[in-house]
């Protein structure tokens, strides 16, 4: 009477509790790099690709340490611990997933800021609308911080000029 | 190859891999049926398999081990995400790392693990078979398994680098509010844990958009309190709160 | 009387040495904190752990710690314990040294347990105990330079400077007795699960003495940690410390941040880590049984102890997502809930573990070879083990009286019932005997917690921990007491963590228990202590002086995106 | 003599013993309920070390030799054993000849662990000495009772003029016993323990020089059963043809290994001073059924 | 005189010629050995032809000066035997000896040797016992004189004092009672009148002989001498006493108990009983040994077991006669045969351990290690004669063994069947043992008594070759030696023995009926074309690549890895502990004895020299400075200063060469011996 699994001749499914292999899921990513500052083993990575405008997120499952830290923190459910485990590979390029994001460009400079596209549209879904001028918001969130800065700046001056005659 | 002897070697690993070796060599997964068979000395070695981050005290003796394996095949089997790529543990002080890998990089894929003593090794002329990499922390015995089946071309690769423009902005919206949604994910985690909170979040959702108003909403959820498990269903009857809560609170203003 | 001596032991402490004990301060429920003069320490010390009236004494811990930037000086503790019903408390005994003059008088020679704690300051932090009969180098690799201390604040961690080293000036072993050779078992033996290298010095067969170089496995998390790691990720790394036994040190870690912030954990978590626990201890009593009939050649006995282990290991993924590092633990509570059909699941398992495991603890003892082989083999006396302060079933089956969840109940055990096996023989039988009973004793614990299992949250709110708080977490591990020393630091960060697990205690008496043996025993008696390696030579020392944010909430998210100058 | 009568038995008992090794695994594994490697595997090892080279310790000579002559020396045993009607070389007194060609292997095991600096390879060698040492006496009363039995000392006319008597059933358990203990079967294995001294002698063999040594440890193995399945099956079978005698032989020594590899997974290993200390035991036993013998039971 | 005749003479002559040349070169060692030796080869050369001559002639007797002598096949056992050894050890002496150059007298140390060859060569041709007795004893005395050449060492003047003195107790004493009793019965010495006159089988007869020969050859519980004074002997020396001397007693027992009185089955089982427990105890002491010629020396009691236990059987079988006298006389010449067979392995090994103590200058074992590299050949030797000592096919000591194995299995007697396991186990000891002599010496890594050393000279290796070579001929082809060795239990029962041809050594008439006869050629064949089919199957390249020794990771230095000598088998002797106290105290037990009766010897010795004291000291005036060393050895003097004096009065030439006062003493003991053997003899 063996109790030997047949396994890898059958394909088997690990259970519903598994906490396999993630996965970031391209469509729903925001490149927001929650998963980056959680993951212990730094097997994500945010890079950010200023000159062509693009940010990639990095995956390597041959540094995930499947704690699902990275789920946990994921506002936008994108990345999932999968079921999958059958990841072996002879090659260590196998195991890396990039998404890339495309970086919003600065209106007012021309330069790439230092968040996505997406991270945008998803901050002003959360944004409680009654509380804020959404089109002043959508107008800001296209500059990069030195312009706000800029702006802010001159915009103190344009007020104390008002103020103080 | 219908015979794989393999050589354990524990670079400084956290034990995790080796019990997870010694499970797949047992009644239930017996990797014996393949011709796996733990030797006792790499003499007799086929393959080594690799443990753990690969700690400069350990080099040496890894050094010594494979150094004493007949010349062919000298397979590695790099088991566990440390051994791969160094893990967790990848940049601390004691973990040998080549100079010219550094320590902090952004590469990948991520270096580290026992790759760094192949590669010494090779740079001195020893040769060096391929390397299997099971990455997993520590990996469960099928995934052992299947990297030795790989190894023995018994299965078929099935992971592949993925890449993925992610250019599109719609990034999904769900049928309640992603404010209300993201506080009572904070909240559930800490009744029912992350895990059990996002499919009880995910089944609240489901219910909403079949409910055509409250009633029906709170019938369905009912319904899913007598269907399920207890706990589950306290969650599901503190959702509905909060939910209706913020809803007559005004949440859907706009 | 010293104000803060609220407590018997801890009272007659400070009438013994009056004005010599400083300052006296209850950091915790069972935990005081002396503060005395450096050449006291080893006086006070030997005081405590050599007084007979007071039963299982123990050196639970020693930390050194670098505290220059907050008080411009290191400072170690000596942290003992009170076993065996003596009562629930912890005393440390702490002094200053300054950075001129680092030495200070070792404990080692009053109370050999102390020897290692001792060198691996030495090793670490560049503090030196006079009169220490062994200070050759204990944790730092081979080809590291004297004179960089490594867990010093000012060393900065990306380095991993190196000297060149020829075989002769590698380590300095003993020479091998007159009449002996040297018979090396390890770094890589296969019955060595970890890399660990045992000199024995053998007249054939038979073992003369025993020389030793571990820490192999010394992975330096410490310095990663400070650097690299948020507070709430160092839940992950203290679980991988061990794989068999990571769950245990999670949860003295959570512990002793909790104990040290104030936090109140929900009865619900504490019962998880409970459960959670009593399946490790399960699956790594089972595991080692199998293995100790593997070193003695029984492999039909050890294939059947891993089959009836298997199923505990699905249980323990279907619980928490894993067979092994469970990632169940958080600072303040659990991370994964048990729903109805999770309890059904462990109750199943077990009720098929205890009749299979029944039948193969008296199928194995029935088989003669076995039995002769493990019989009188490996002896340590009972003298040997508390003068090595030796914990876990390695002690009890030396007669030791000692279990951390009886002595010093934490989590629910105050709440269940439980025997604690003790045996006298000293020898590998009854290691075995002792971790067989635990099985037994293990599967009623979680009996009676899923029984008893409280409602409510799993994860507690907190907010702030306050700064420079101290504390200590201690868990009975499978193999033993692990002890967690903790140290907050500013903004809610660690400012030193000192992990003592249980092997540490244990391994210095293991030649004491080699000895007189034969070259055939030593993989068996070394498999009978239950080594973890990893445990031992784990991350030393994890100080998180500065952390990243942990959890991108939402609303930091918000703020990131909408918070303008 | 033909040339064929002796390269038969050779490559019958060179083929055989990997298959037979392979079958005790499978049987070991289904104790364990496992479902065990293929039967074959042992061969499949087997070639596959014999096709490695090897990574040599030492220039030694005999070092490099000692498989060889070990593999020549079990197989060489092969030649006075009797396969059904053929014995390839028999001639009388060849019971002694066969005892120290197998010695002959035990031999070039320990000449070759001792001839490292290595305390595992020189302690797997003063094992098998031991081993040898202590286990040579029962086999001495074995064959003692059986030539008082028989009157001769030919391994292939023995079987055939034994007289049924009690001691001679005494005596086959007893040369029972001295095959398993010079088999090497847990618990008497110690000269080859993997947990212990990594396999002893074999602990610095590696590649095609492995291969062959192992070899050379089943043939050793297997004509040992052989020799005692000869016993057993030829004084039963006497006037049987030949081909009949030849396949009970075959299948007594399947039955015999089986049992064997069954003994074997319920026991853990002995020490080497247990295992003296019990084969002196039998050997004080065996006087007494010499002693049974001599009064003509 | 017939040639046979005259090759004795040329012997004699050879062994004459070669004193009388050395005996100018008083001053040149290396010379006098030299010329000694080519000619003392010469002299075994010749032994060698008149040992074939004599063969193919068939027995002689003929008498030289009134001495009667008696060739037949027995004697010519131990010339061939003699004549072998002879001629090793003159080959290897002439190098060897530049051990000893310090202590100079080259000239003396051939003297000796030849006075020992010829007087062996005299003690197994003499048919008279009083001649027998005188020779027996000039061979006890050369031998003694031989052990304690390295006399200023004190273990090794106490060993040789142990053994002369044991001998004279113990050996000469004895026969010296049975001779007077066979005189007393049959009024004659003579062998052939000794054996004519039906002698009663009187059990005290057999005792004194059996003690007589015992001592002589070491058997339990006499040995306890040998382990002491074999290892204090040159080398060389070494080989003849293990080789040759102690065999030499094995011819007097058979001599004696088979020739002169009859062969009696009590007897038989007797010295089967003794062999076996000698064989068994002395192997059993050998396995613990880590010195190297110790350990060889109780080997010699070992193996010495095993000849007298295949004589004893054979005695028992030739007495009990009828079918089964055929099968006696086998036993007897698996006996005899194991005795060649011995001389030549032992020899060869003392040699080998000559030749380590030569380049290393040391015999401790532990302290000895990977010689294999730089001493090839002598590693090859040693190895032979290691394994067939322990009885490996397809060398000489199998075949004996084998032959002595049946002799008892096939006996049908359950006492000779429990004598023949205790054979095959203590095969494994010898095995055990030689393993360890040769893995210990020549494997493994070096060990600390050995620097950078190269092979021995040639003149040691031929002498180590020859020996060599013969225990592999006598192995493949043992029925070159055969015939000779069934000839005295042929001759002694009248029952010849068909042997088969010289390929085949059947030689124990079983009823084990269509067996045919064990060929040990084809059988080499085999294992030979086996071992070449392996090796050319699977071959191994030379260029394979090399590996450290493996230390499971961690280096350790490889002078402390790996087990030294006395590690060996540790256990096992541990076991059998109890043995080993036993044994010692027996040893203990008979030292004691010998302490006590030496002490009774020293004043028997003191009141004969008081009584010739008168005349002593009246020419011992005319001796100059003679100076007494009291405290050393005071016995000797107190017995022998008379005669001392005698010598040194009349010959006043010797006086500045014999310088060394024990030297002295000893040949006065030697003077002192036969003066009392020509006494007894004049009385006669």
């Amino acid at each position: 009477m063996g109790v030997t699994l047949r396994y890898p001749f059958v394909s088997i499914e690990a259970p519903p509790e598994y906490r396999g292999v993630p996965h970031i899921d391209p469509e729903l990513c925001i490149g927001c790099g929650a998963c980056v500052n959680a993951c212990p083993p730094d097997a994500l990575m945010r890079i950010d690709d200023l000159k062509n405008g693009t940010r990639e997120i990095v995956l390597d499952i041959g540094r995930c340490i499947r704690c699902a830290r990275c789920e946990e923190v994921c506002p936008t459910g994108a990345v999932k611990m999968t079921g999958r485990f059958e990841v072996a590979s002879l090659d260590r390029r196998d195991h890396v997933e990039v998404v890339r994001l495309r970086l919003v460009r600065c209106e007012a400079c021309g330069e790439y800021t230092d968040y996505t596209e997406r991270q945008v549209v998803k901050a002003l879904q959360i944004l409680p609308e009654e509380e804020y001028d959404a089109e002043e918001i959508k107008a800001y969130s296209r500059i990069c911080r030195r312009c706000r800065r800029k702006l802010s700046a001159l915009g103190a001056i344009e007020a104390s000029r008002r103020f103080a005659p | 190859m219908r015979s794989v002897w393999v050589f354990h070697l524990d670079t400084g690993a956290c034990n995790g891999c080796e019990i997870e070796l010694f499970d797949a060599l047992t009644p239930y997964y017996d990797a014996e049926r393949f011709g796996v068979k733990l030797v006792g000395s790499p003499r007799h070695a086929h393959a080594v398999l690799a443990t753990g981050p690969l700690t400069r005290q350990s080099y040496h003796a890894a050094k010594e081990v494979i150094k004493a394996m007949p010349p062919k095949p000298r397979i590695i089997i790099a088991i566990g995400t440390c051994a791969c790529s160094g893990g967790i543990f990848y940049n601390g002080y004691p973990i040998h790392r080549r100079p010219e890998d550094g320590r902090k990089g952004s590469e990948y894929p991520r270096r580290g693990g026992i790759d760094e003593l192949v590669r010494d090794l090779r740079d001195e002329g020893e040769p060096v078979g391929p390397v299997m990499y099971i990455p997993g922390c520590p990996p469960r015995p099928e995934e052992i398994l299947y990297g030795i089946a790989l190894l023995l071309g018994l299965v078929e690769k099935r992971v592949r680098p993925e890449e993925h423009e992610a250019a599109g902005l719609e990034v999904g919206r769900p049928p309640i509010d992603e404010r209300l949604r993201l506080t009572l994910r904070e909240r559930l985690r800490h009744v029912i844990g992350h895990f059990d909170a996002d499919r009880v979040l995910e089944d609240f959702m489901g219910l909403v958009s079949r409910a055509k108003d409250e009633e029906e909403l709170h019938r369905l959820v009912e319904d899913y309190r007598s269907r399920k498990d207890e706990r589950l269903g306290a969650c599901m009857e503190l959702i509905e709160t909060e939910y209706l809560r913020w809803k007559r609170g005004g949440g859907e203003r706009s | 009387m010293i104000e803060g001596a609220d407590e018997k032991h801890v009272r007659e402490v400070c009438e013994r040495f009056g004005e010599r004990i400083k300052r006296v301060e209850r950091i915790a429920q069972n935990q005081w904190l002396l503060l005395v003069d450096k050449n006291d320490v080893r006086e006070v010390v030997s005081y405590v752990i050599n007084r007979k009236d007071w039963g299982e004494t123990q050196l639970s811990t020693m930390v050194g710690t670098d505290e220059r930037p907050i008080r411009g000086r290191f400072s170690i503790i000596y942290w003992l314990s009170l076993n065996g019903g003596e009562g629930d408390v912890f005393i440390g005994v702490k002094a200053y040294l300054r950075e001129e003059d680092l030495s200070y008088p070792s404990v080692t020679p009053e109370h050999p347990g102390a020897s290692w704690y001792e060198r691996e300051v030495h090793d670490l932090l560049g503090i030196e105990p006079e009169d220490h009969p062994d200070l050759r180098r204990l944790v730092l690799p081979d080809d590291w330079p004297y004179g960089v201390y490594p867990l010093r604040k000012d060393f900065d961690y990306t380095d991993s400077p190196r000297r060149e080293f020829t075989e002769e000036d590698k380590y300095p072993y003993r020479k091998p007795p007159e009449g002996t050779v040297v018979h090396p078992l390890g770094p890589y033996h296969v019955a060595l699960d970890e890399p660990g290298h045992f000199r024995l010095f053998v007249r054939g067969e038979e073992i003369v003495d025993v020389d030793y170089r571990l820490f192999y496995q010394h992975r330096g998390i410490e310095k990663i940690a400070e650097r690299r790691l948020t507070y709430d990720q160092v839940n992950f790394i203290a679980e991988r410390i061990c794989g068999i036994c990571g769950s245990s040190h999670a949860v003295a870690y959570a512990q002793a941040i909790e104990t040290a912030g104030g936090i109140e954990v929900p009865e619900r978590a504490a019962y998880i880590r409970t459960v959670m626990l009593e399946i490790e201890r399960l699956h790594s009593h089972i595991l080692n049984l199998g293995l100790a009939c593997h070193d003695a050649g029984f492999d039909t006995a050890f294939m059947h102890a891993f089959r009836i282990r298997e199923p505990v290991m699905w249980l323990a993924e279907r619980l928490t997502g894993n067979r092994k590092t469970y990632g169940m633990v958080l600072v303040g509570g659990a991370r994964r809930d048990f729903l109805d059909y999770r309890k059904g699941l462990i109750e199943k398992t077990l009720k098929r573990l205890k009749e299979e495991f029944r039948e193969w603890v008296d199928s194995t003892l029935s088989t003669g070879t076995f039995v002769k082989r493990c019989e009188g083999v490996g002896v340590l006396s009972y003298r040997d083990a508390k003068r090595w302060s030796s914990v876990g079933p390695w002690a009890r089956a030396s007669g030791r009286n000692i279990d951390v969840r009886r002595d010093h109940p934490y989590a629910a055990y105050r709440d269940l019932d439980f025997k604690v096996p003790v045996y006298r023989e000293g020898d590998v039988l009854a290691r075995c005997m002792v971790r067989a009973e635990e099985v037994f004793e293990s599967i009623w614990i979680i009996e009676q917690a899923l029984d008893q299992m409280p409602g409510g949250d799993i994860l507690a709110d907190y907010r702030e921990i306050p700064a420079r708080k101290e504390a200590l977490g201690y868990v009975e591990a499978p193999r033993g007491e692990d002890v967690h020393y903790v140290m907050t630091g500013d903004e809610n960060t660690l400012y030193r963590w000192r992990v003592r697990a249980s092997t540490y205690n244990n391994f210095p008496s293991l030649p004491d228990a080699l000895r007189g043996n034969t070259i055939a025993d030593a993989p068996l008696i070394i498999a009978s202590m239950d080594p973890c390696y990893s445990c031992t030579e784990r991350l030393q020392v994890v100080d998180v002086n500065t952390g990243r944010v942990t959890v991108v909430k939402e609303e930091e998210l918000v703020r990131g995106c909408c918070r303008w100058e | 003599m033909a040339l064929w009568e002796i390269i038969v038995p050779v490559s019958l008992v060179l083929t055989i013993a990997p298959i037979l090794d392979g079958m005790g695994r499978k049987v070991k594994a289904k104790v364990q309920m496992r479902q065990g490697p293929p039967i074959l595997q042992t061969w499949y090892d087997l070639t596959s070390l014999l096709s490695m080279e090897p990574i040599l310790p030492t220039d030694g000579l005999s070092f490099r030799l000692a498989p060889y002559v070990a593999l020549a020396s079990a197989v060489a045993a092969a030649t006075v054993l009797p396969y059904g009607g053929l014995s390839p070389l028999r001639f009388s007194g060849d019971f002694f000849v066969f005892l120290y060609v197998v010695a002959m292997v035990s031999i070039a095991y320990i000449v070759a662990g001792f001839s490292l600096p290595n305390t595992y390879t020189n302690a797997g060698a003063n094992r098998e000495m031991m081993m040898v040492l202590s286990i040579e006496p029962v086999l001495g009363v074995a064959i003692g009772i059986l030539a008082i039995n028989s009157h001769s000392l030919c391994l292939s006319y023995m079987p055939l003029h034994l007289h049924a008597s009690p001691s001679i059933f005494l005596a086959i358990g007893l040369l029972a016993y001295a095959v398993y203990v010079e088999g090497g079967f847990v618990p008497f294995d110690a000269a080859e323990a993997e947990t212990e001294i990594l396999e002893g002698t074999l602990c610095e063999y590696s590649g095609r020089l492995l291969g062959v040594f192992k070899w050379a440890l089943m043939v050793k193995r297997f004509v040992l059963l052989w020799l005692l399945g000869s016993f057993i099956v030829l004084p039963l079978t006497k006037g049987f043809p030949g081909w009949a005698v030849f396949l009970l032989q075959l299948t007594a020594v399947l039955a015999i290994y089986f049992a064997v590899v069954t003994v074997e997974a319920h026991n853990a290993r002995l020490r080497i001073d247990q295992a003296i200390r019990m084969n002196t035991k039998v050997f004080l036993a065996s006087l007494v059924v010499l002693l049974i013998a001599s009064l003509g039971w | 005189m017939s040639l046979t005749e005259n090759l004795m003479i040329m012997v004699m002559g050879l062994y004459g010629a070669s004193v009388l040349a050395v005996v100018p070169l008083r001053r040149s060692y290396g010379r006098a050995l030299r010329i000694g030796h080519a000619i003392t080869f010469l002299a075994s050369l010749s032994l060698l032809a008149f040992t074939v001559e004599a063969w193919l002639r068939g027995p002689l007797s003929f008498s030289w000066f009134g001495v009667p002598f008696h060739v037949d096949g027995l004697s010519l056992i131990l010339c061939l035997v003699l004549s072998i050894l002879g001629m090793a050890t003159s080959l290897y002496s002439p190098s060897y000896m530049e051990v000893y150059e310090r202590l100079g007298r080259g000239w003396l140390y051939v003297v000796l040797y030849s006075t020992f060859m010829a007087s062996m060569v005299l003690v197994v041709t003499v048919s008279n016992m009083l001649w027998f007795l005188f020779f027996w004893e000039a061979m006890t005395l050369s031998s003694y004189l031989l052990i304690v050449w390295e006399a200023d060492e004190e273990s090794v003047r106490r060993a040789g004092w142990r053994y002369f003195v044991t001998m004279h107790l113990a050996s000469t004493l004895p026969l010296l009672l049975a001779a007077g009793i066979m005189y007393s019965e049959a009024g004659s010495l003579d062998f052939s009148v000794l054996a004519s006159s039906h002698l009663g089988l009187s059990p005290l007869l057999y005792l004194l002989f059996l003690i007589g020969f015992g001592s002589k050859a070491g058997v339990f519980p006499l040995h306890f001498w040998l382990p002491d004074a074999h290892p204090a002997a040159p080398s060389n020396v070494s080989a003849l006493l293990s080789g040759v001397m102690i065999k030499v007693a094995v011819y007097g027992l058979i001599r004696s108990t088979c020739f002169i009185l009859k062969p009696s089955e009590p007897f038989g089982f007797a010295v089967a009983l003794v062999g076996t427990v000698t064989l068994t105890i002395g192997t059993l002491y050998a396995l613990r040994q880590t010195d190297a010629k110790r350990l060889l020396a109780y080997h010699s009691v070992g193996q010495m077991g095993y000849i007298w236990l295949g004589v004893g059987v054979g005695i028992f079988f030739i007495a009990k006669g009828g079918s089964w006298a055929a099968f006696g006389v086998m036993a007897m010449a698996a006996g005899l045969f194991h005795l060649v067979n011995h001389a030549l392995f032992k020899g060869l090994l003392f040699l080998s351990a000559g030749s380590v103590l030569y380049r290393t200058g040391t015999r401790d074992l532990n302290r000895l290690g990977g010689l294999g590299r730089l001493m090839p050949v002598t590693a090859l030797f040693t190895f032979v004669a290691a394994m067939s000592i322990a009885g490996v096919p397809p060398l000489n000591g199998f075949m004996s063994k084998w032959l002595i194995y049946q002799s008892t299995f096939l006996s049908r007697s359950g006492w000779f069947v429990l004598f023949g396991v205790f054979a095959l186990f203590i095969s494994a000891a010898t095995l055990a043992s030689f393993i360890k002599f040769y893995t210990a010496q020549f494997e493994g890594s070096r060990g600390e008594a050995v620097g950078d050393i190269r092979e021995v000279p040639a003149g040691m290796l031929a002498g180590k070759g020859l020996l060599t070579s013969l225990c592999v001929l006598f192995g493949v082809l043992p029925g070159l030696v055969l015939p000779l060795l069934t000839d005295p239990g042929s001759a002694v029962t009248g029952v010849s023995v068909r042997i088969g041809s010289v390929w085949s050594a059947n030689v124990i008439p079983t009823t084990g009926a269509g067996a045919s006869h064990f060929n040990p050629l084809l059988f080499v064949l085999v294992l030979v074309v086996l071992t070449a089919a392996a090796l050319a199957a699977l071959p191994l390249k030379k260029s394979s690549r090399r590996g450290r020794i493996w230390t499971t990771g961690e280096p350790v230095p490889s002078a402390d890895y790996g087990l030294r000598a006395m590690h060996y088998y540790g256990p096992f002797e541990h076991h059998i502990d109890w043995l080993y106290r036993t044994g010692s105290r027996v040893a203990d037990g008979c030292g004691r004895t010998v302490a006590a009766a030496s002490a009774a010897y020293i004043r028997l010795c003191r009141a004969l020299s008081d009584a010739c004291s008168s005349v002593g000291r009246a020419v011992s005036r005319a001796g100059a400075g003679y100076e007494r060393h009291a405290g050393e050895e005071f016995l000797d003097e107190a017995i022998v200063s008379p005669i001392v004096d005698i010598i040194k009065g009349s010959a006043s030439v010797l006086e500045d060469v014999l310088s060394n006062q024990r030297l002295m003493t000893v040949i006065a003991l030697a003077f002192l011996t036969a003066v009392v053997v020509i006494l007894l003899a004049g009385g006669v």
